[in-house]
């Protein structure tokens, strides 16, 4: 943001029409305040603003153990739970230096990925009702419940369910969990047409998202968006092939990079990557041991030595990394939650900058922002 | 044809215009056949509007894989009811520095607009309010009215996404109104003729849409679409774009006010049908295939007023399935679609059809 | 002759793509087959949560209104919201001495995030999950439960077989 | 390795006043306070591997210090270096600013002045990002609220 426009915040001109989008506002998915200033309907700067739902998750987590940190992270994007809380488990396992079983790094990597498409599957729904096209949600939110079915079956609980914990797992998978995902992988690539059909390949949906909100990869790295986001922008930022972790070393998969930096690139990163994540929960569905136990040997109560990690994991929507300073207690000293929608959202600032209103909404939606994560 | 005439509602209202005139005075009688006639329209009005809200949210389920309202009555019958009285117990807000007059009056204009309209349409045979010369040409200048309306809803908000919204709404139906009136043309063109009594009697022996070949089948799509366009609904919505503008124009009206412009939708809705069914698809006449005397003849026995309606719901059905389909259109690009598009496709079809009917192509 | 060429194919296209939309959701009309709603009230009594549904936690107690729990402390002490309280009493047992034992296992369910800590840790799994979830009341304080049922003792340990 | 000994080379000639240690997963290189904006520009800047992306930006309250640490990210080689400067100064903390070297280090330097209080000179925009103007510093390690008495007994 340039001090002119700082200036104009200020000293606001009378001539400026300005509305305020939000903090409750459709499109905005959540408390989040766009206060956008407007000539005709052509945007002239925008400014977002944040902190509705500071819950101050950083300094709740230092009176927390390492294990009740875990349901803290939930919090955060409830939308690729499971993926935060393993960005904890893993910083917390490296640290002490423990291997977890085979067989739980399958599980996790079958439920990020499980994850994964029940996240861009909202999205996905999401971002068609915010360009006008409601059906969308209702197909999206109605192949959703498969995959969240199958997380009440193993964990008990369908959006927050603080399933991993240091070590491992809380509880071994539900026994018809392999079953009920491959289940899941063929109905889901059956309704895939479907989206396509609906919104892909629709001329309206072309016409508003081709061209619109255009981020190139310069602008992607240096205001740090990562995720589908960057990746549209064709900044190579996916953990999972970066700094793999887990099993994800073994296994085959692409990386979805689109080069145009448009709305659509961006949705085109998400919808290949629903179907790249289907690949990869064949290959790891069909690979999974039976045996191996849900967890490794673990004291009860965890004292990480003196030092700092870090951890990055790939969560739905960027790089969510975890950095912890430990002085040898059981609590961490400071942790800190780098999360990618924080970095995600400065960026339609830029983007919003002579697009119209629709346009707005229509890289808002692109960018998929979950307004808990913003604030942490 | 004897038939059709045991359906016709002429004899019945001819009745009553003789009854009347035995017992009064020959002025008091056609006021009292005005106030009878506002009193059923008026009635109609309602019932339809609230039908059409049901119709729309049935049907919209159906799409998304819900079931839709089921609570109120039997499959959810009596849940518009239900909420017009709850929108009639609601209170009306006026908002700060609102131009309180125009504020108020906004939402009777557009209802009024939209109540105009339903005067000449023929809803069967002998059943017309007012059987005007120039038919058409009233309704599509009574209809443009509700624009009035709703830019000045817009304007004495006093809020800035309802004169978003109403502005966009302005833009709009300013530019649909050219294709409106061209594709509507087509079938004066063939018909020879404006009044509406006139175009349904003329497709007697078949629909203008089949009559017409492919001049007229296009026409009838464009007026599909413009028609979508000119009353605010969906892909088209812009001047109440919901994920943008959150309502648009009506975002500070409550209550019953609110209830008016939600009614007037639909009932615009319903006209736009209504035309397409009286211009492309026959009116009220039955449906009748040359040659096949005992199917023609079945098809006779359906009463007029029932095939005027299940076409007319036929066009609504389609109207509601664009609108359940497809995303938003951007208000550069609705103008580019009707400027780049629709206009000029309008105006080489209407050439077209002159030719048609100089040199005498088309069915007769 | 191109541009004209390009626009009739513009036109095409979109119309394509357009129908392609409306056969979607046409088909989906025609079939309600599809409907996936659920009524909820009507269908309470076919509607069972799955078995490791996380409702509430409840404390198991058998027919002789016994429960297993010793009052430790140790789920309290693991509740990242302090969703527990053990309020514990000294009971003379069969030799006569005075032992401690659980007197009330509070439980506010209104603080309870369900990370599942408490059950997870409870040395004599004396607490578990229970499949209820309709929890809505008019009172907050109605959230506040007592686990431990009236007049319920502590269950003999069995002998190991 | 020989990268590693390329790497340790840089430094010496580009940032000889920070001190390149091996942490426990990366490297990390400590400058003084006064000097982060050099050294940043001189990573960002480093050829064989700039380090163009910041993944995340903090700091860490150890009492006697206040420590901001920036973890940089090279998108060609995907190398990640830490990036640590000690505050000596609690009442008055003040730093560069790098938001003119990464633009998302403008809100994660927000961020940081709203939880710790440390100023950003040079910042463009130095406003509170999530609370307001006369709350206290939360994140250092001797805050106390007043209004929301919490005590974690245990």
């Amino acid at each position: 943001m340039s001090e002119e426009t700082i200036k104009k915040i200020i000293l606001k001109e009378d001539e400026d029409y300005i509305i305020n989008m939000g903090p409750q506002h459709p499109s905005t998915h959540g408390v989040l305040r766009l206060e956008v200033c407007l000539n005709g309907e052509r945007v002239k700067y925008m400014i977002p603003h944040i902190g509705y739902i500071h819950r101050g998750m950083e300094k709740m987590a230092e009176f927390n153990t390492y294990k009740q940190v875990i349901h803290l992270t939930d919090r955060m994007d409830y939308l690729s739970a499971h993926i935060n809380n393993e960005a904890v488990c893993l910083a917390v396992e490296n640290a002490l230096e423990v291997e977890v079983p085979e067989r739980v790094k399958y599980i996790r990597a079958i439920l990020d990925e499980l994850s994964r498409i029940a996240s861009h599957n909202l999205w996905w729904s999401a971002f068609g009702m915010d360009l006008g096209a409601l059906t969308t949600f209702f197909y999206g939110m109605r192949d959703r419940e498969k995959v969240l079915a199958i997380f009440e079956e193993s964990f008990g609980s369908r959006l927050l369910h603080s399933f991993n914990t240091p070590g491992g797992l809380m509880h071994d998978v539900h026994p018809n969990f392999r079953k009920h995902t491959m289940e899941f992988v063929k109905y889901f690539r059956k309704k895939l047409p479907d989206y396509k059909n609906l919104l892909t390949d629709n001329v309206i949906f072309h016409n508003r998202t081709k061209g619109i909100g255009v981020m190139d990869k310069e602008t992607a790295i240096n205001y740090g968006v990562t995720g589908p986001s960057g990746r549209g922008s064709g900044f190579s930022c996916d953990i999972r092939k970066v700094a793999p972790y887990g099993i994800y070393e073994k296994v085959v998969f692409r990386e979805i990079l689109y080069r145009e930096g448009d709305s659509f690139a961006r949705y085109k990163v998400r919808m290949d990557e629903m179907e790249e994540s289907l690949n990869i929960l064949e290959q790891l569905v069909s690979d999974m041991p039976e045996e191996g136990g849900f967890t490794a040997k673990m004291k009860p109560v965890i004292k990480l030595p003196e030092g700092e990690y870090f951890q990055r994991v790939e969560a739905a929507r960027g790089e969510f990394a975890v950095f912890i300073v430990s002085k040898g207690e059981k609590y961490p000293y400071r942790i800190k939650f780098r999360s990618p929608n924080f970095s995600n959202l400065f960026v339609l600032s830029k983007l919003a900058v002579g697009g119209i209103i629709a346009d707005l909404v229509a890289t808002c939606g692109s960018l998929d922002l979950v307004i808990p994560d913003i604030d942490r | 044809m004897l038939l059709l005439d045991i359906y016709s509602f002429s004899t019945l209202t001819s009745s009553i215009d003789e009854s009347l005139n035995n017992v009064m005075v020959p002025w008091l009688a056609t006021l009292t056949e005005f106030v009878l006639v506002g009193i059923v329209f008026l009635l109609f009005y309602a019932l339809l509007g609230l039908f059409l809200v049901y119709l729309e949210r049935k049907v919209c389920a159906v799409i998304q894989n819900r079931i839709g309202p089921n609570r109120v009555g039997k499959w959810g019958m009596f849940q518009t009811i239900a909420d017009l009285i709850k929108l009639l117990m609601k209170e009306l807000i006026t908002i700060k520095n609102a131009d309180k007059f125009l504020f108020n009056l906004a939402p009777f204009i557009v209802i009024i607009a939209s109540f105009m309209a339903i005067a000449a349409l023929p809803f069967a045979k002998g059943l017309q309010a007012i059987d005007l010369n120039i038919g058409i040409f009233y309704i599509i200048a009574v209809s443009s009215l509700g624009v009035v309306g709703i830019l000045i809803a817009g304007w004495s908000s006093n809020s800035k996404y309802s004169l978003i919204g109403a502005m966009r709404s302005g833009a709009q139906i300013i530019s649909y109104e050219l294709s409106v009136g061209l594709s509507v043309l087509a079938i004066v063109i063939f018909s020879g003729s404006m009044q509406i009594s006139t175009i349904v009697e003329s497709q007697a022996d078949g629909w203008w849409i089949f009559k017409g070949h492919l001049p007229a089948l296009f026409a009838f799509v464009l007026y599909l679409i413009t028609a979508t366009a000119e009353i605010n609904r969906g892909p088209f919505d812009l001047a109440e774009a919901e994920s943008e503008l959150t309502a648009g124009f009506h975002t500070e009206y409550s209550g019953i006010k609110f209830a008016f412009f939600f009614l007037a939708e639909y009932m615009n809705m319903f006209i736009v049908a209504a035309i397409a069914t009286t211009l492309f698809l026959g009116g009220w006449m039955p449906f009748h295939i040359g040659g096949w005397e005992g199917f023609n003849q079945i098809m006779d026995y359906i009463p007029s007023i029932i095939w005027f309606f299940g076409k007319t719901f036929v066009v609504i059905y389609i109207i509601m399935w664009f609108k359940w389909t497809f995303p938003r259109l951007r208000i550069d690009q609705l103008l580019n679609l009707e400027w780049k598009y629709l206009l000029p496709l309008n105006l080489i079809n209407t050439v077209i059809i002159s030719f048609v009917v100089l040199l005498g192509l088309y069915f007769k | 002759m191109n541009s004209v060429v390009r626009y009739i194919n513009d036109i095409y296209k979109g119309v394509i793509s357009l129908w392609a939309g409306m056969r979607v959701t046409g088909k989906y009309f025609i079939s309600p087959g599809e409907i996936v709603t659920e009524q909820y009230p009507e269908n309470r009594a076919t509607l069972k949560m799955e078995e490791r549904f996380k409702g509430e936690v409840i404390m198991p107690h058998d027919e002789n209104n016994q429960h297993k729990c010793t009052g430790c402390g140790i789920c309290e002490v693991n509740c990242p919201n302090g969703s527990i309280e053990i309020i514990t009493k000294k009971v003379p047992n069969e030799e006569g001495k005075m032992v401690r034992a659980i007197d009330k296992h509070i439980y506010h369910l209104s603080m309870c995030t369900f990370c599942e800590l408490c059950i997870k840790t409870c040395p004599f799994n004396a607490i578990t999950w229970g499949q209820d979830f309709e929890h809505a009341v008019f009172d907050r304080t109605r959230l506040t439960k007592v686990l431990n049922k009236p007049g319920s003792s502590l269950k003999k340990k069995e002998v190991k077989s | 390795m020989e990268k590693n000994n390329k790497f340790t080379e840089f430094v010496a000639n580009a940032v000889p006043y920070g001190t390149l240690s091996q942490g426990a997963q990366f490297p990390e290189l400590t400058v003084p306070a006064g000097k982060i904006h050099e050294a940043a520009e001189a990573l960002k800047n480093y050829e064989e591997q700039p380090f163009d992306y910041l993944v995340s930006l903090t700091a860490v309250d150890h009492l006697e210090k206040i420590t901001m640490v920036y973890h940089l990210e090279s998108t060609l080689t995907h190398t990640l270096i830490v990036l640590k400067a000690d505050l000596e100064e609690r009442d008055n903390a003040k730093i560069d600013t790098v938001s003119d070297l990464w633009i998302t280090a403008e809100f994660h330097e927000r961020e940081v002045f709203d939880l710790f209080g440390i100023h950003f000179n040079n910042h463009p925009d130095m406003r509170r990002l999530f609370l307001e103007d006369d709350y206290g510093f939360p994140l250092r390690k001797d805050f106390k609220d007043d209004v929301n008495i919490i005590e974690y007994s245990n």
